[in-house]
């Protein structure tokens, strides 16, 4: 490693991040500047940092490579899942600089959520353990400061909430890379695989297994999978919606990338323990997400019980992927939390709506939303309808592959589970229509922003081609 | 020639389109003229079965009119075929000729109801059924007709639909019929599973006969002859599905006389000479059971005739007396008997209730016999008829029914089933009785009603006096050897292999019964003069209540009914759609419960993840 | 001609879109909506007519790749089986379009869109070659309907919506495990992935597997016929929703069940449709008869028909699973019967309710002489609906018997047969009951006084069903005969295993 | 080598169970936090012993980071405290249990 | 002799963290950390790492935890109240068992019998080779790392800010 230099390859590999941190720092030098009305600009800089960003990896989505002495790995999967977060960041710098409901200080925001993206991509990107730890406490920490923004005691409570168990799940995590290292000898993912492989046969020794058990900790914690999901819905409740918007997506992509790299990597005498275990958790956090969503009031609650659901439907691609290759995972689930991320995005800027109407977020004030807003009501129903898996809607698609991928790993029990729980979970997305469409209460209109506008348009265009015509779109981002 | 036949029965149904299109349009300008429209086009009908009948009268041939396929799958084929040979000449002059009849009698009786125009259409449409039924080359276009008379009856028994009990009537007539349908449909699919083929002319070929003998189980075969019975006993009032026969009176009279005595209860009757030939050689116990279910229902129906008090109610079971003595005939094999005793059974079956309907039509209503008597003073038309159709039926001599009765009671004898001889008797006997007892009631001895109603009595118009005229000259020489249908289809119908045949001189016997219901006649007319049956306790009431039967049957059902309908909606709400819901409560229950014990509290979420942790270590590392 | 198909079944739908755009007059709406719905049914009638029965396999298809990662295909055809079905469809809807909504007028957009959209969704169904198109439209479809009942339903439609939605997605999410698993099966076998439908047919499946996945379809369609005891859904979402949806709900979505059955269980898994075929025409007689008991003991008309639909549904489920052609036959003719004669019944039920917001027996009783017109119409229904032979119920239920009773497949078919029948005698019982409780008897003035009978829109609406009933009746052969080859098509295999199966009892036993 | 890797590993083990019963045994808000800070002090003990024991000095990076880690985690955590106690004005983890159910 | 330093250290470090949970008083707590990284520092130097041993006392203790001090200080943090439950207190000390605990448990699963210690090189943790391996092969998690550094600054006003510069209200 000490014979690294730095060469093309290297800059390539950087580019994306640094599109990103110069634009958080344009953001903040641009708010230096003396000028009233600023939101717009701070949208226009980080939607272009954004995009820019997602322009580099697009540009190199081909390529394979490692890069900065092998720490940054360059590969589909990677390629994949930051496509994910950096297609979900671009609205989502539009409505967070320019909605009001997200606090006053949009520069700060603005740029907190590049950085978070920034971690975000790493996460997806890293080949090395310490990389990924870092890149995890770089997307994490912006999480915890925006949920904590509000003036609401209920959001310095969710923020802190958030931000101690964070803090003990990445405590968690640092010590199990500690444990790995001493295990291994080395933290690059890579090597891991080679030496897993190399030692085919012999028993991982305490320190190795103990280590990748206390890193899926983290890795759990950030997924909000059954048994470590009780944050999810106490944060969602209380987080900005915006950030909700665009974190439930990303937070997972970037978290199921390394996932997924650490699991693909298991050599096949470990699998059946790996099973049993991401099995239980895949099942109950399906069950726990759709039955604990059935008598819930609170909209975001709802939306974090469905979250917990979704967490563990995803998690089903991470047992499959032990019987297959990262690649075929990646563009499954990727596939997935795109969609998952769209319409969640869609739902959460529906609450936010909602928020900044100062309209309660009770469920029960849904009644007659399609008569105060139509628009808004249908795509909020789509997004709803698309989160639970009703054709022609992304969602029904991203769950047939992920079934499909699933039961061609013979994977059926999970599998079956998964449909049984979503049947549930669509009681909730129902109840919520019913309120919407089939309820009748006050007639005042909503008034919508032009970005909540824009997103919800976005969200909707996007929902509804993923599922038409999912193929031509898988195409166009992941080739 | 043929296509005749199309015309002669598809003019009722145009002419019932006609008049049922006309009088929905404009209500008050079709009422008049309905009536002549329909005549006439049974008319014509009768006209071209006439001229028809005359083809193949004298020879055994048979026409036969294409109109395609009707149903058409795979293998299965159901053309669309009318076929016409003498039995079903025979049948179609009777329903033609009798109904051209009823229809101009309908133009008086009707002649004051508001919706006659109605009533003329439901009756073509029967006639069209009935003539469709008479000459179906397979018995699925049968069963057309069959199902198609059966709604036409529903109809006209409900015709005066604001009384809810007749039109309870007319919906337990469609349902007994239903019964025996729903077993004819059965037996439908067994004769096409055996025999691959529902038509008539094919299932008498001698290659399907072979195959059949060869192939099938000759209990399997018998089953079919049993289940198509039971669908003719629905339609012929058999015992025990005659139920709903005495109920049909309730529609008016000259439909009673067309569908319930002479044409659509002789239905039964028509599909088992149609079916002869398949009885005779493959199902000879279902013959049997049909001698015996015909025997029964002639002798019951007539013991229950006896006691009735009123003037339909005597003749319906009159009918289904009747009815019973043409299925006995039929069951021992004297098919051709059978359909002879069927053809003038119509004749003065359907004079019998015309005149009933003009004794009706002149009280204004009224139809219980106790409270007529003496009427012959007052409606001598109506009076004279009535004792020619009398006449016919107890068997005077010469007199059309005197042939065919004594025919029947010859052949039970001649094939060797005594027992039945004896019931068959003693019904004949009962006929006499009850009709003797009938025409006394009603038109001898002392007018029973107050002086103001009897100045309102009145003859019936002339255009109802006029078919009835007709028809009982029928009655009187319908039975004469130059008339009779017997022998001219004698050769038609196979015969019944014979055991112990009982040879009896025919004249010898036909005299001395004649002599024995002569002298019965008396005593009854002495009996019943002095003496008023009213029926209302006792075995008189048994039997006036039809043993109960009736009430049993019909009780039976509506509890069955109700107690399966209330135990499947118990079953319904209370199991099935409770364990659905059952699901989706407790799913919620589960839901509140989970949310109310979270406490929120970070350090709880902090034990999940220790407690994950553990998991984790556990299974990953199977510590 | 490829083409025509495609415009009649996307037509609706992007006219829904451009109903946005019109200014919000209900008229108006009303009558682009029934413009639109009898564009597509005289399309739809074009493809009948030209439609060669001669051929058997799929016609006027369209073959697009679509998601070439999966092989799946944008794939639309009709084969004779789906064509009848097309067709009533398409002139179904054109009657739900011209039935009056009732309590629409403020949301007539909504309504008329609504419909279309399910037409679309419906159509799609039937014509869908690819699995997993028609997977697609057979979920989508449950939309539209939620909404139709869900907005402009009765008292309960909210239960009745949701229950409905839940329990048919329920189904149908299984049976996609079931798809899913085929699928792969093929991908196995073939190395290729393709959802098209007829190159699944060909896949080999042991018998143990087969019944499993049998089961994971049979019970998302056994849900949507219904089948006892997956019905209960259906008598709650019949009486809440408007007219127009039972009248879709009862005439067209409840065959895509027994669609679904043909066209998916009977090829896809010959061995265990054979072995499951006692067992569902035993639910299918069941049905029939429990049905008709629960039908018979009703108060309230709509469910009584919801319930009769349960009984003739029965029929079609032991139609199907006698295996037998004759059989299948009716049963496809049952479906487009019990569509019209149903159909017909929901829409005269729901004018009367219209005007009396009632729909309970003993609140009707001799309105005969005060709606003539009506009672006609309505009588003619309930003969179709009864089996009146001569009118259109009575081939499918004639052709059921006749073919259950020759299956080769059923021991004692005629048993089955006999146990079905009385069926007949029930549906007759409880038909004419309320037939005699409504019509019949002594006009109550006071509430049913102001009846008013048919009017334009009414006879406008009833007249296709009506014409069907008797035309079908009489000329039969002219569904029949464009089904025939299909109908032997998707038997075939049935046969052929049931020939290897008798052959080699075991052999193929795992 | 004067103590073997086995028992600095200990200790960071048992550093590192001692700041996990910490967070369940301690219910003021900072002092778990400075928990946490145990559990990563464990883990810098742990990359410290394995850098020695293997002679690779990127256990020391390691530690530079997560000290660097900590650092800002820190920084956030403490200003959140603040935002926390004027907002609450309890820093009693248990009253943090307004989102719940 | 070093190996006495080794245990000794440790076993303050251990007894001081145990401490931390152990007191009321969370300002003891915090005081209690610090003598605990000051043992872990003295171990650092003890293993090698004399550059670790000084950035955990300047940076670790003297700034982050000082921090931890100061917010505890400004934040006027009584000693805990008594309304600790029973539990807890027993918990207090029974945490003490996982000293053992912890102890049975590695030696049972973490060993690391096998390995082969090798000598380590002169200047091995020094400021030059750690510096050389921080800004050489892992110079991108160091960067990475100081972008998280300008998170946690950014986050810091963003959250403590009463009034935004921008929109003052």
């Amino acid at each position: 490693m000490m014979e690294w230099q730095l060469g093309p390859n290297d800059i390539i590999a950087l580019m994306p991040y640094v599109s990103l941190v110069v634009g958080a720092f344009v953001v903040l030098l641009y708010s230096f500047l003396g000028s009233t009305e600023k939101r717009i600009g701070y949208a226009v800089i980080s939607s272009i940092a954004a995009i820019v960003s997602f322009y580099f990896l697009y540009l190199n989505r081909e390529l394979q490579f490692l890069a900065w002495s092998e720490i940054l790995v360059h590969d589909f999967s990677s390629y994949a899942f930051s496509a994910v977060i950096l297609l979900l960041l671009i609205p989502a710098t539009w409505v967070h600089a320019c909605s009001s409901s997200i606090g006053d200080r949009p520069s700060g925001i603005c740029s907190l959520l590049l950085l978070s993206a920034c971690g975000g991509v790493l996460m997806a990107h890293s080949n090395h353990l310490l990389m990924f730890f870092v890149a995890l406490e770089l997307m994490s920490l912006p999480l915890y400061v925006i949920t904590a923004i509000g003036n609401d005691p209920k959001a310095s409570e969710a923020g802190f909430k958030y931000f101690l168990l964070g803090s003990i799940s990445s405590a968690i995590f640092i010590y199990g890379v500690a444990l790995t290292w001493s295990g291994f000898n080395t933290l690059w993912i890579s090597d891991i695989a080679q030496i897993l492989v190399a030692d085919f046969g012999h028993d991982l020794s305490g320190s190795q297994w103990a280590g990748f058990a206390l890193m899926f900790v983290g890795l759990f914690f950030k997924l909000g999978v059954f048994p470590f999901h009780l944050w999810i819905v106490d944060v969602y409740q209380a987080a900005p919606s915006h950030l909700v918007a665009w974190m439930s997506g990303a937070v997972k992509a970037a978290t199921f990338a390394l996932a997924i790299r650490l699991m693909s990597l298991l050599p096949s005498e470990y699998h059946a323990r790996w099973i049993a275990v991401l099995t239980m958790f895949a099942v109950i956090s399906m069950f726990v997400g759709s039955i604990g969503g059935l008598f819930q009031q609170n909209l975001k609650r709802l939306l974090g019980y469905s979250t917990v659901a979704h967490g563990g439907y995803a998690c089903i691609a991470l047992i499959a992927v032990l019987f297959s290759s990262a690649f075929e995972a990646s563009k499954i689930l990727s596939f997935y939390l795109l969609v998952y991320g769209f319409s969640s995005m869609a739902a959460f800027t529906v609450c936010a709506i909602l928020e900044e109407n100062h309209i309660g977020l009770d469920s029960g004030n849904l009644k007659g939303l399609s008569r105060k807003s139509p628009a808004v009501a249908i795509v909020f129903s789509i997004a709803l309808l698309s989160l639970a898996g009703v054709p022609p809607f992304g969602g029904f698609f991203a769950k047939f592959q992920l079934f499909m991928f699933s039961l061609s790993k013979g994977l059926l029990f999970v599998t079956l589970m998964a449909v049984l729980s979503s049947v549930i979970a669509l009681g909730y997305y129902l109840s919520l229509l019913v309120n919407m469409f089939f309820q009748d209460g006050g007639a005042s209109r909503l008034s919508t922003a032009g970005v909540n506008r824009f997103v919800l348009g976005l969200a909707w265009v996007l929902i509804v081609l993923l599922g038409v015509i999912p193929g031509s779109i898988s195409y166009l981002v992941w080739g | 020639m043929e296509k005749m036949i199309l015309l002669a029965v598809f003019l009722p149904f145009l002419s019932s389109a006609l008049i049922g299109l006309w009088q929905l349009v404009c209500k008050e300008k079709a009422q008049n003229v309905a009536g002549y429209i329909a005549c006439a086009s049974i008319l014509v009908s009768f006209v071209c079965f006439a001229m028809l009948s005359n083809e193949v009268w004298s020879s055994m041939s048979t026409l036969r009119f294409e109109l395609g396929s009707w149903i058409s799958l795979g293998d299965f084929s159901v053309p669309a075929a009318l076929s016409f040979d003498k039995l079903s000449a025979t049948l179609a002059l009777v329903v033609s000729g009798i109904g051209f009849l009823i229809h101009v009698y309908s133009l008086g009786y009707m002649s004051h109801d508001e919706n006659r125009a109605k009533y003329f259409s439901y009756l073509n449409l029967f006639c069209g059924f009935m003539l469709v039924l008479i000459q179906a080359s397979s018995l699925p276009l049968l069963f057309v007709g069959w199902e198609g008379v059966g709604v036409c009856s529903f109809l006209l028994i409900g015709f005066w639909y604001t009384d809810k009990e007749k039109a309870f009537a007319g919906r337990k007539a469609f349902i007994v019929n239903r019964i025996g349908d729903a077993a004819l449909i059965v037996g439908m699919a067994l004769l096409y599973w055996v025999a691959k083929t529902l038509d008539f002319s094919v299932l008498q070929q001698a290659d399907t006969i072979t195959s059949l003998t060869q192939l099938s189980s000759p209990l399997l075969l018998e089953c079919i002859g049993i289940l198509i019975f039971v669908g003719c006993m629905g339609k012929s009032a058999q015992f025990p599905l005659y139920v709903w026969l005495p109920d049909a009176m309730a529609g008016p009279t000259p439909v009673s006389a067309l569908i319930h005595a002479a044409t659509m209860v002789t239905a039964g009757v028509y599909v088992l000479a149609r079916m002869s030939g398949f009885y005779v050689e493959f199902a000879p116990h279902a013959l049997s059971l049909v001698a015996f279910v015909g025997a029964t229902t002639a002798f019951f129906a007539a013991t229950i005739a006896v006691f009735q008090k009123d003037i339909k109610k005597v003749l319906a079971f009159s009918t289904v007396s009747q009815l019973g003595y043409m299925m006995l005939a039929m069951g021992v094999g004297a098919f051709s008997v059978g359909v002879f005793h069927l053809v003038t059974h119509a004749y003065f079956k359907a004079l019998l209730f015309l005149g009933s309907g003009s004794v009706i039509h002149a009280l204004s209503g009224e139809q219980n016999i106790h409270n007529m008597g003496g009427l012959k003073t007052y409606i001598v038309g109506t009076t004279v008829l009535f004792f020619i159709g009398f006449g016919a039926i107890i068997g005077f001599p010469l007199m059309s029914g005197w042939f065919s009765k004594d025919l029947i009671l010859h052949s039970l004898l001649e094939t060797g089933h005594p027992m039945y001889f004896i019931v068959a008797l003693i019904s004949a006997f009962l006929t006499t009785i009850y009709m003797t007892r009938l025409c006394t009631v009603v038109f001898l001895g002392t007018p029973r009603r107050s002086p103001d109603q009897l100045r309102t009595i009145h003859e019936s118009p002339k255009v109802m006096l006029v078919p009835m005229g007709v028809l009982a000259l029928l009655s009187i020489v319908g039975g004469m050897p130059f008339l009779s249908v017997e022998h001219s289809l004698a050769n038609f119908f196979p015969t019944l292999e014979v055991e112990h045949g009982i040879h009896v001189n025919e004249h010898l016997l036909g005299w001395s019964v004649t002599f024995v219901v002569l002298i019965l006649v008396g005593l009854s007319i002495k009996v019943f003069s002095k003496k008023r049956i009213m029926a209302q306790s006792g075995l008189a009431s048994f039997f006036a209540q039809e043993y109960y039967i009736n009430r049993v049957s019909v009780g039976l059902g509506s509890v069955l009914m109700r107690v399966g309908s209330s135990v499947s909606q118990w079953f319904d709400v209370d199991i099935v759609d409770r364990i659905v819901n059952f699901v989706g409560r407790e799913l919620t229950l589960l839901s509140k419960m989970q949310s109310k014990n979270r406490s929120g509290k970070p350090q709880t979420y902090a034990a999940m993840i220790v407690f994950g942790l553990l998991i984790l270590l556990f299974c990953v590392a199977g510590v | 001609m490829n083409e025509l198909l495609l415009v009649s079944i996307f037509f609706p739908l992007l006219g829904s879109l451009a109903l946005y755009i019109l200014p919000n007059q209900g008229v108006l709406i009303r009558r682009v909506g029934i413009g639109i719905a009898l564009v597509v049914a005289v399309l739809s009638t074009l493809l009948f007519i030209a439609y060669d029965a001669a051929v058997s396999g799929f016609q006027f298809v369209t073959d697009v790749a679509w998601i070439q990662d999966w092989g799946i295909r944008f794939s639309m055809g009709l084969d004779g089986l789906s064509l009848v079905l097309f067709a009533l469809t398409a002139w179904l809807s054109v009657s739900a379009m011209l039935i009056k909504p009732d309590n629409a007028q403020d949301r007539i957009k909504e309504y008329v869109a609504s419909i279309l959209v399910l037409e679309t969704t419906m159509l799609g169904t039937f014509a869908a070659m690819d699995a997993f198109l028609f997977y697609l439209f057979w979920e989508a479809m449950l939309l539209p309907m939620f909404v139709m009942i869900g907005v402009f339903g009765g008292t309960r439609r909210i239960y009745a919506t949701l229950k409905f939605f839940l329990y048919t997605f329920f189904g149908s999410i299984l049976m996609l495990v079931g798809l899913i698993s085929i699928y792969l099966l093929y991908h196995q076998q073939f190395d290729v992935y393709s959802t098209s439908i007829e190159q699944l047919y060909q896949i080999v499946t042991p018998l143990k597997l087969q019944i499993w996945l049998c089961l994971s379809f049979l019970l998302a369609f056994a849900i949507k016929v219904p089948i006892f005891p997956f019905h209960t859904w259906l008598p709650d979402a019949h009486v809440e929703a408007p007219t127009a949806g039972s009248v879709i709900l009862a005439g067209v979505l409840l065959k895509m069940g027994t669609y679904g059955m043909l066209r998916f269980v009977l090829p896809l898994f010959p061995l265990a449709a054979t072995v499951l075929a006692p067992w569902m025409c035993g639910l299918g007689i069941i049905g029939i008869l429990y049905g008709a008991f629960l039908a018979w003991g009703q108060t309230d008309m709509k469910k009584m028909i919801a319930y009769s639909s349960v009984s003739h549904m029965g029929f079609i489920v032991l139609g199907i699973f006698s295996l037998d052609h004759t059989a299948m036959g009716g049963a496809v003719f049952q479906m487009i019967a019990h569509g019209l004669t149903t159909g017909a019944l929901f829409l005269l039920i729901g004018y009367i309710y219209q005007q009396r917001h009632t729909r309970l027996l003993e609140e009707y009783g001799g309105i005969a002489a005060k709606v003539p017109y009506f009672t006609v119409m309505f009588f003619i229904v309930l003969l179709g609906s009864i089996g009146l032979p001569g009118l259109c119920g009575f081939v499918g239920e004639f052709l059921i018997f006749m073919g259950s009773a020759k299956s080769e497949s059923l021991a004692h078919g005629w048993k089955y047969v006999a146990l079905a029948v009385p069926g007949v005698v029930l549906g007759a019982g409880y038909m004419l009951k309320l037939f005699e409780k409504v019509f019949l008897g002594e006009l109550d003035a006071s509430k049913n006084g102001n009846l008013v009978d048919l009017d334009r829109s009414a006879w406008a609406s009833l007249l296709i069903p009506i014409l069907f009933i008797f035309v079908l009746g009489i000329s039969p052969n002219m569904v029949l005969s464009k089904v025939d080859h299909s109908i032997a098509k998707l038997g075939e295999k049935v046969r052929h295993y049931k020939i290897i199966r008798t052959a080699s009892h075991t052999e193929l036993g795992d | 080598m004067i103590v073997s890797l086995t028992h600095m590993m200990t200790l960071s083990f048992v550093l590192f169970l001692i700041g996990l019963a910490g967070i369940f045994i301690r219910r003021d808000v900072l002092t778990v936090f400075l928990c946490v800070e145990i559990i990563l002090n464990a883990a810098n003990l742990a990359f410290v012993a394995v850098a020695n024991a293997f002679g690779d000095e990127f256990g020391h990076v390691a530690v530079v980071t997560i000290i660097a880690i900590a650092a800002a985690e820190a920084a956030i955590g403490l200003s959140m405290v603040i935002k926390l106690h004027s907002d609450k004005k309890s820093m009693n983890l248990s009253s943090l249990n307004e989102l719940r159910g | 002799m070093t190996s006495w330093l080794f245990y000794g250290f440790s076993a303050f470090a251990v007894a001081f963290a145990y401490l931390v949970i152990l007191l009321r008083n969370p300002i003891h707590s915090g005081l209690a950390l610090i003598g605990s990284f000051f043992c872990v520092s003295g171990l650092f130097v003890l293993m090698h790492a004399p550059f670790l041993g000084v950035i955990q006392i300047l940076i670790y203790t003297g700034a982050i935890l000082v921090l931890f001090l100061y917010v505890m200080m400004l934040l006027n943090l009584k000693e805990q109240q008594k309304e600790d439950r029973l539990w807890q207190t027993v918990a207090r000390y029974v945490a003490l068992l996982l000293i053992p605990l912890g102890w049975m448990f590695s030696l049972k699963v973490l060993n690391f019998q096998r390995l082969v210690s090798r000598s380590l090189p002169e200047d091995f943790g020094s400021v030059h080779s750690v510096g050389q391996q921080l800004l050489g092969s892992y110079v991108l998690i160091f960067e990475v790392s100081s972008v998280v550094l300008l998170v946690a600054m950014i986050g810091v006003v963003v959250l403590t800010q009463k009034k935004s510069m921008e929109n003052p209200r």
